[in-house]
């Protein structure tokens, strides 16, 4: 198997899509790492679940305030323009389809858009957050995920196996190995490594990677 | 991000024939009265935009703001609640003459229609209306023994709101009770315009006092003198 | 036919059954007089539906600002502790129940307690307002109203003949000739003009007066 | 009209077994950390108030807040969106040895279902959760082609909430992003009980600024220092 993205090189590409001017929401652990990236000169105006739009990086250890948190309870600041309201407006924010973009992790994907990111199924506790609201509220769902499970198993399905969080919903995946786009219920590949083959990577890939129109490198730098 | 515009037909330029358009206000209380007044004007210079349905409580009063846009022939419907006012004449000549639509709400199924399109929400039931000719064709359902009526979320093409500030990333405040339906057509439209009478940096305004986050807003003008609907009325201005 | 009492003296009665700390609307137009006979010593909160909570009195002439109006469209002044929102929020207070009273005209009351105000049928144009939404709305809903039209027809009626405003939602009548509750749909004679025969009412009155516990004098000063 | 009471115990005193009860906060941002304090001692005094039912966006952290509670053995069943933390073992515990109940609701849905309750909405329609398994057994329907799940208000016989500011007439503001649920909840519990940081005489608030209005309040109590629960989570407190 090829060399594959680290996590922060998967976030780094997921942020150049991001446009000048969007609002968006980045799903608690990972796709945090995404603001990260961001390229100079847009500007992204963040929103937290919580009743934040508009915040910005971490403050410096010592000087957290712990009222002024992000949907991952870590502390944050504001940008100037920023804006505090209820769970209510929050999440009228969020399926109101006022956000641009919203980009989550993923346990599975399947290749009609449905999404599982949120229970292993029995045996441990259920939490879903906001993760259900987002995935039919934001004008486009994203995914950042590694191109396959930790003992190897593709996490890009034909059929979910796991609990769904939405049905339908993604949009675009971004993985450790390739950018795929889900179009009439297929996984339409659109950019892979420049070092991996389409047989090996759809050996990695639990549904038909279809190719319409060119495949393009997949090139990341060093972050 | 600035979402600041040059002026008043900047901002409005491409509203068209037939769109429906909320504008914000409770009689002259948050009537934006400038923008409206470049709807008319366009309209008058060019014929264009006609065919408007207009969302807002009440159905215009004298001979300004929504009564002018109706007085002009460019409305073909009004939703609303309370289509009387101190001078009702523009729209009721035309409502008894059969020329203007009327749907007619009850304020609080209005407001909750507006911010539940706004919210995502496409129906929700409420008591109001409960076997009154307001519910006849609506779907009927009974929770713990009570009845309510099915109301759907009501969107517009475009919002024209009157905010007190303004900042460039389109964080707004009122102006006391001018704050009525403003900040739920700002959520339901595709489009919201705002005037402001006054536009302030990023951070001009406390995040902990901003009404209408930037989100739910497009497009801002500086009115610094706004007129008031009902001083104007009080005045016998036309539009 | 007796003396019967201004419309003044009704809404003075209707004030005495406010109780101190009470969040109320008032109606526009005749239920508005209400708030200038709040008893001395009770505090009472006024909601207007275009978004103020604790307004007060209407400001001398030439003081008015149009901003801080009432539902009337009338200028208003503010109270200390006084709150501004938008007609969502206004309308929660009023369709989720945290009125506590609500006071409005009426066209006709039936003894089932529907209430007939906003309509007069078809050939005049109709207006609504918050009214479909308070008779649903506040904890007690109370009518005032002359007790008779201008051309002497009941206007406690059995069946309202007028488009509904709302089924079964009023509680309590205060007219010019008596105060009525409506308790298991049957209009309940509370008190009565002590000039006016019981018998005298009735024929005034378009379903049966019941009568049930003492009938007492209503006495209101001149106001 | 003076909802300030003399001390929490006062404030507090008469919520019983079996209450349902919205504790407002989001992690540890708006957690009334005195008003459960309460709560719990006079759990551990007493054996009341038990058998609560509390809603919450999460299911505690550590030893404190709701976590204490869920340690002290008073709740038999949790609403929430997020019952995981940076350490859930209270909940964790009792819920996989099925010693608690767990109502799972997606975040916005939990807010929304809030909001409704306050709002006097019995149901709404939302896409949310359409598809899954937390949509199973509610009624779906279909507007403009897409598909919505049926979900009803949330009440609460008390609210439980943290504000900065109050004034005697129960006006309300709050600190940053310790607003989340609470002016939800204060809208949705038959009695909501505030701590405030700062209680002021009325006037005090701007009209403009406030955030909760009086009239879904009912008792306040000042806590001039309240803790912060992430704070104490850190110092390794229990409670």
């Amino acid at each position: 198997m090829s060399a594959k993205l680290s996590n922060a090189q998967i976030a780094w590409r997921a942020a150049q899509d991001i446009p000048d001017g969007a609002y968006v929401n980045l799903g608690i652990g990972f796709p945090e790492m995404v603001a990260k990236f961001k390229p100079e000169g847009r500007e992204v105006v963040y929103h937290t679940e919580n009743g934040i739009l508009g915040f910005g990086e971490a403050p410096p250890a010592g000087q957290e305030d712990w009222d002024l948190i992000n949907a991952g309870k870590k502390p944050v600041t504001l940008k100037p323009g920023a804006a505090f309201f209820h769970h209510a407006d929050s999440f009228a924010m969020v399926r109101g389809g006022h956000l641009d973009v919203a980009i989550l992790g993923a346990f599975e994907i399947a290749e009609n858009g449905d999404l599982a990111n949120w229970s292993t199924g029995p045996g441990s506790v259920p939490a879903v957050g906001g993760a259900m609201d987002l995935v039919h509220g934001a004008k486009r769902v994203a995914v950042i995920t590694d191109h396959v499970t930790k003992d190897g198993r593709p996490k890009l399905v034909k059929k979910c196996s796991l609990p769904l969080t939405g049905v339908g919903c993604v949009t675009r995946v971004y993985t450790s190995l390739a950018v795929v786009d889900i179009v009439d219920k297929r996984f339409v590949l659109r950019e892979k490594l420049p070092g991996m083959s389409l047989e090996e990577l759809q050996g990695l890939t639990g549904a038909k990677l279809v190719v319409d129109g060119g495949v393009k490198d997949l090139i990341v730098p060093e972050v | 991000m600035d979402k600041v515009r040059a002026d008043i037909e900047a901002a409005t330029g491409d509203i068209r024939d037939g769109a429906s358009v909320m504008i914000g206000g409770f009689g002259g209380s948050g009537a934006p009265i400038e923008l409206i007044g470049a709807l008319i004007e366009r309209y008058r210079k060019t014929g264009s935009p006609g065919s408007l349905t207009v969302i807002n409580n009440n159905a215009g009063n004298g001979a300004i703001g929504i009564a002018a846009m109706i007085d002009a022939g460019m409305v073909a419907k009004m939703v609303c609640s309370f289509p009387r006012s101190s001078d009702p004449r523009a729209f009721t000549e035309r409502y008894l003459a059969g020329r203007i639509e009327l749907e007619l709400v009850p304020q609080g199924t209005l407001a909750e229609r507006i911010r539940a399109a706004g919210a995502g929400i496409p129906a929700f039931y409420t008591p109001t209306s409960y076997g009154t000719q307001l519910a006849e064709g609506k779907p009927v359902a009974e929770f713990e023994g009570r009845h309510y009526v099915q109301e759907r979320w009501l969107k517009a093409d475009v919002a024209l709101i009157k905010a007190e500030l303004a900042d460039r990333k389109g964080n707004l405040t009122y102006n006391k009770a001018a704050r009525n339906f403003a900040p739920l057509m700002a959520m339901a439209a595709a489009t919201t315009i705002v005037q402001a009478r006054r536009i302030v940096e990023p951070g001009g305004i406390d995040p902990e006092h901003v009404v209408t986050p930037g989100i739910f807003v497009d497009r801002i003008v500086e009115v610094a003198e706004p007129k008031q609907e009902e001083v104007l009325l009080r005045e016998g201005a036309k539009q």
